[in-house]
């Protein structure tokens, strides 16, 4: 069945200024896409369309899971992102913010699946700590237990590696490279060690 | 231009005629030759304001800017001749009522209506990106049609008034005399003109101004 | 949301505005009855028509005979001059409290016949 | 729609849940409502002096201090998520009605928890008496929730807009007047005692108005969340 993202002639202008026009691409099942580009040029506006988080000015992008295409609310549930402005409840715990996460998109939530998601990020022993107090690398690690926590299909990461130490960019290593096993990476990025991952690349300019 | 010259003269008769040729009201005397200018005034903001509403659910639908600034000229437009309406009304209250103001449902209603496009509008200035704008204002305004409707349309009009009633229902008919009626209707007819005058005038300006925007920023 | 959802949606709010505008009269409209001015103690607009050759004049104020919407009748007193038209106007609405079988009127509104006739 | 609405309801609570706990964490909207009552509430207290007022004035003082201390705190939580950038994560999780709902339920019971404080004081301090206790606490249910039923939809606009000032109260003032006549106009009534017959209406406005306000909300709250 096929399993793909297509943007198809995606254009956006900020009221009179034009961002990038006529946008074509096809990331295929099982691929890492980067998207480069200078700082103003438009990445991170281009991956918050793919969310569906603002509207293009025209054009689309369709989502398109076992040969069928994804309404806007059911795209929401196969998205996972990771992005320098995306902030999670700093007056709640990280296990209290996977258990909203989960409530909010109608997952069932164990202390056990927390537990495990936190692990895996880096943050073991440290859930029940407000998340208002976590250092910015271990908010940064949050960051992706938030856009794990549904297991989506594609996951969207804007400047992955963002705060994070070696430790921390070692473990986006493993979560790209995990991911590509079972669905898609849509990154938007210049550093060269993750640019190395792509399959496929698009240059705003 | 031939248009606006004949419109002027046009309003220039209706002014003239309400005072010589139209008689003095049954009743309420000379004061009641203020209908000439108070009953179309309030159908132009009635009609003016039902436009920015079908402007506003179309721009919901359709995402284009253009019905939003056609919204806004039409609320601008209600708000004046609503304004006029209610000072024409108050006027005429007095010389008929005796009171200036005196919370009749006709005066409650035009004041909330009133009330809801000035908070529209302190919305609108309170925005700087024009889409989130033009989104904002019309949920905003199409909000206080669906809370507020029966005040503003059904309730002066079902429920006991002291406003006179123009139409006379069990005969279906206009009570009006007929050298009346030829100017109340010859000032109906002014006014939809003048409206529509207006709300091209507008329009003609929005898109000037959208240009020269266009322009600055290449 | 689906088209489905909205359609109910829109049919909720027509049921809650039919409901809302059943019963938005009393709260809105200012006129009320002599039977609620006499319950209530407050300043009331009482709404009705005058009734002919019912006008007692004394000095500096006058009363006559009023029927409201309900048919009842009250006598209103007025300190002040009769206003123009008050027997010929299809309503009248008297602005007051109600006390002791009277209706003491701090002002009274004309509605003029809805004739446009000349005069 | 049934089907939907459960769905809706369980997220939406989700959303009330994590909503009430940064609320106990910060008292970050009720120390706002509560301090504009009280202080509102002394002020008029002083001003009359411990007699009672008329119970005309005294209906409509009551929802005026009703009215402005739910505008001082209603539109926190909304504006608090734009704040601290945490409606990116919540935009992406979360349906649209969903969120509403849970808005809705927590402005509820912040308007709840204020009604309960500040009602009882203000019938002591002004010497009040009740003729009708139980239509008027049903008259001071139904305004409350009115209130934060067609205030929610608006306090998102308000965070949408940029928190400016007292933009809430601007917008809400002409959208919630059919509430608030109905409001004092029953208040009145069930404080002066009249027959149950007068104080029916006024109800069923307050019940018809909540019910217009969050069924209307629900239909337009996509396009005010939703880019």
């Amino acid at each position: 069945m096929l399993n793909q993202v297509e943007v198809k002639h995606l254009s956006k202008a900020y009221s009179y200024r034009k961002l990038f026009t006529d946008i074509n691409v096809i990331v295929p099942d099982r691929s890492v896409f980067v998207v480069l580009g200078h700082n103003g040029a438009g990445k991170t506006t281009f991956l918050r369309i793919l969310c569906g988080l603002i509207p293009a000015t025209s054009g689309e992008v369709l989502f398109t899971l076992d040969g069928k295409s994804l309404s806007p609310r059911e795209k929401r549930a196969q998205i996972g992102l990771v992005s320098p402005d995306l902030e999670l409840y700093g007056e709640l715990t990280a296990v209290e913010n996977l258990e909203f996460f989960s409530g909010v998109r109608g997952l069932p939530f164990t202390l056990d699946r927390a537990r495990e998601i936190l692990e895996m990020v880096g943050l073991k022993g440290r859930g029940n700590d407000y998340v208002g107090t976590y250092s910015s690398g271990m908010k940064q690690r949050m960051k992706y237990a938030y856009a794990l926590l549904h297991d989506p299909y594609i996951l969207v990461l804007d400047e992955p590696t963002t705060n994070l130490d070696e430790k921390g960019v070692a473990l986006v290593d493993s979560v790209i490279r995990r991911q590509r096993e079972k669905g898609i990476v849509i990154m938007a990025t210049n550093e060269p060690r993750e640019v190395s991952y792509a399959d496929k690349t698009l240059s705003l300019a | 231009m031939i248009w606006q010259i004949i419109l002027g003269i046009w309003m220039t008769v209706v002014i003239v005629a309400s005072f010589l040729y139209m008689p003095a009201t049954q009743g309420l005397g000379e004061t009641g030759r203020i209908i000439v200018y108070h009953v179309p005034a309030a159908w132009i903001a009635v009609l003016a304001y039902l436009m920015a509403m079908v402007n506003a659910i179309g721009y919901l639908r359709k995402k284009d800017i253009r019905l939003d600034r056609q919204a806004q000229i039409n609320a601008e437009l209600g708000t004046i001749f609503c304004i006029l309406a209610t000072v024409t009304g108050a006027i005429w209250s007095k010389g008929a009522w005796g009171w200036y103001w005196n919370w009749d449902p006709r005066q409650t209603s035009i004041f909330v209506l009133l009330l809801i496009y000035g908070a529209y509008f302190v919305l609108r200035s309170s925005i700087t990106d024009s889409d989130t704008r033009a989104r904002l204002s019309a949920v905003y305004a199409i909000l206080a049609f669906i809370t507020v409707p029966f005040l503003v349309f059904v309730i002066p009009r079902v429920y006991s008034s002291l406003h006179p009633d123009l139409i006379n229902i069990p005969q279906r008919s206009l009570d009006m005399d007929r050298k009346m009626l030829h100017v109340f209707l010859s000032s109906l007819a002014g006014f939809t003109g003048l409206y529509v005058w207006m709300y091209k005038v507008q329009m003609r300006l929005e898109n000037l101004l959208y240009k020269q925007a266009m322009k600055r920023e290449g | 949301m689906k088209r489905y959802d909205k359609l109910v949606l829109l049919l909720l709010l027509v049921v809650f505005g039919v409901g809302g505008y059943r019963s938005i009269s009393s709260a809105l409209t200012p006129y009320v009855t002599f039977a609620y001015a006499e319950e209530s103690s407050r300043s009331v607009q009482v709404k009705g028509y005058g009734i002919d050759g019912t006008i007692q004049i004394d000095e500096n104020s006058f009363s006559f005979e009023m029927e409201d919407m309900d048919g009842k009748v009250v006598r209103v007193f007025h300190k002040g001059p009769i206003p123009q038209n008050l027997m010929e106007a299809d309503n009248i609405v008297v602005v007051g409290k109600y006390a002791d079988g009277g209706f003491t009127a701090q002002r009274i509104l004309v509605k003029c016949p809805s004739k446009y006739e000349a005069q | 729609m049934l089907t939907r609405l459960f769905p809706w309801l369980n997220q939406g609570m989700a959303v009330l849940r994590k909503d009430l706990r940064i609320e106990f964490r910060t008292r970050y909207a009720y120390s706002a409502l509560v301090m504009f009552a009280v202080t509102t509430l002394v002020t008029v207290s002083f001003s009359v002096g411990g007699f009672a007022p008329d119970t005309d004035i005294a209906a409509a003082l009551l929802w005026i201090i009703l009215f402005f201390s739910a505008m001082a705190g209603l539109s926190r939580t909304f504006v608090h998520e734009e704040e601290t950038g945490t409606v990116i994560a919540l935009k992406l999780a979360a349906e649209p009605e969903p969120v509403y709902l849970g808005k809705y339920f927590f402005n509820v019971a912040l308007l709840f928890s204020l009604s309960i404080l500040v009602v009882p004081m203000f019938l002591v301090m002004l010497n009040l008496d009740i003729a009708m206790p139980v239509a008027f606490v049903a008259i001071v249910f139904l305004g409350s929730l009115g209130l934060a039923g067609a205030s929610t939809i608006l306090a998102a606009i308000v965070a949408k807009a940029g928190a400016k000032g007292s933009l809430l109260t601007v917008l809400a003032f002409p959208i919630l007047l059919p509430l608030l006549i109905g409001a004092i106009s029953g208040t009145r009534s069930t404080m002066s005692g009249v027959s149950m017959e007068l104080v029916t209406p006024d109800l069923g406005l307050l019940f018809f108005y909540n019910g217009i306000a969050v069924v209307a909300s629900l239909l337009l709250f996509e396009y005010v969340w939703n880019d």
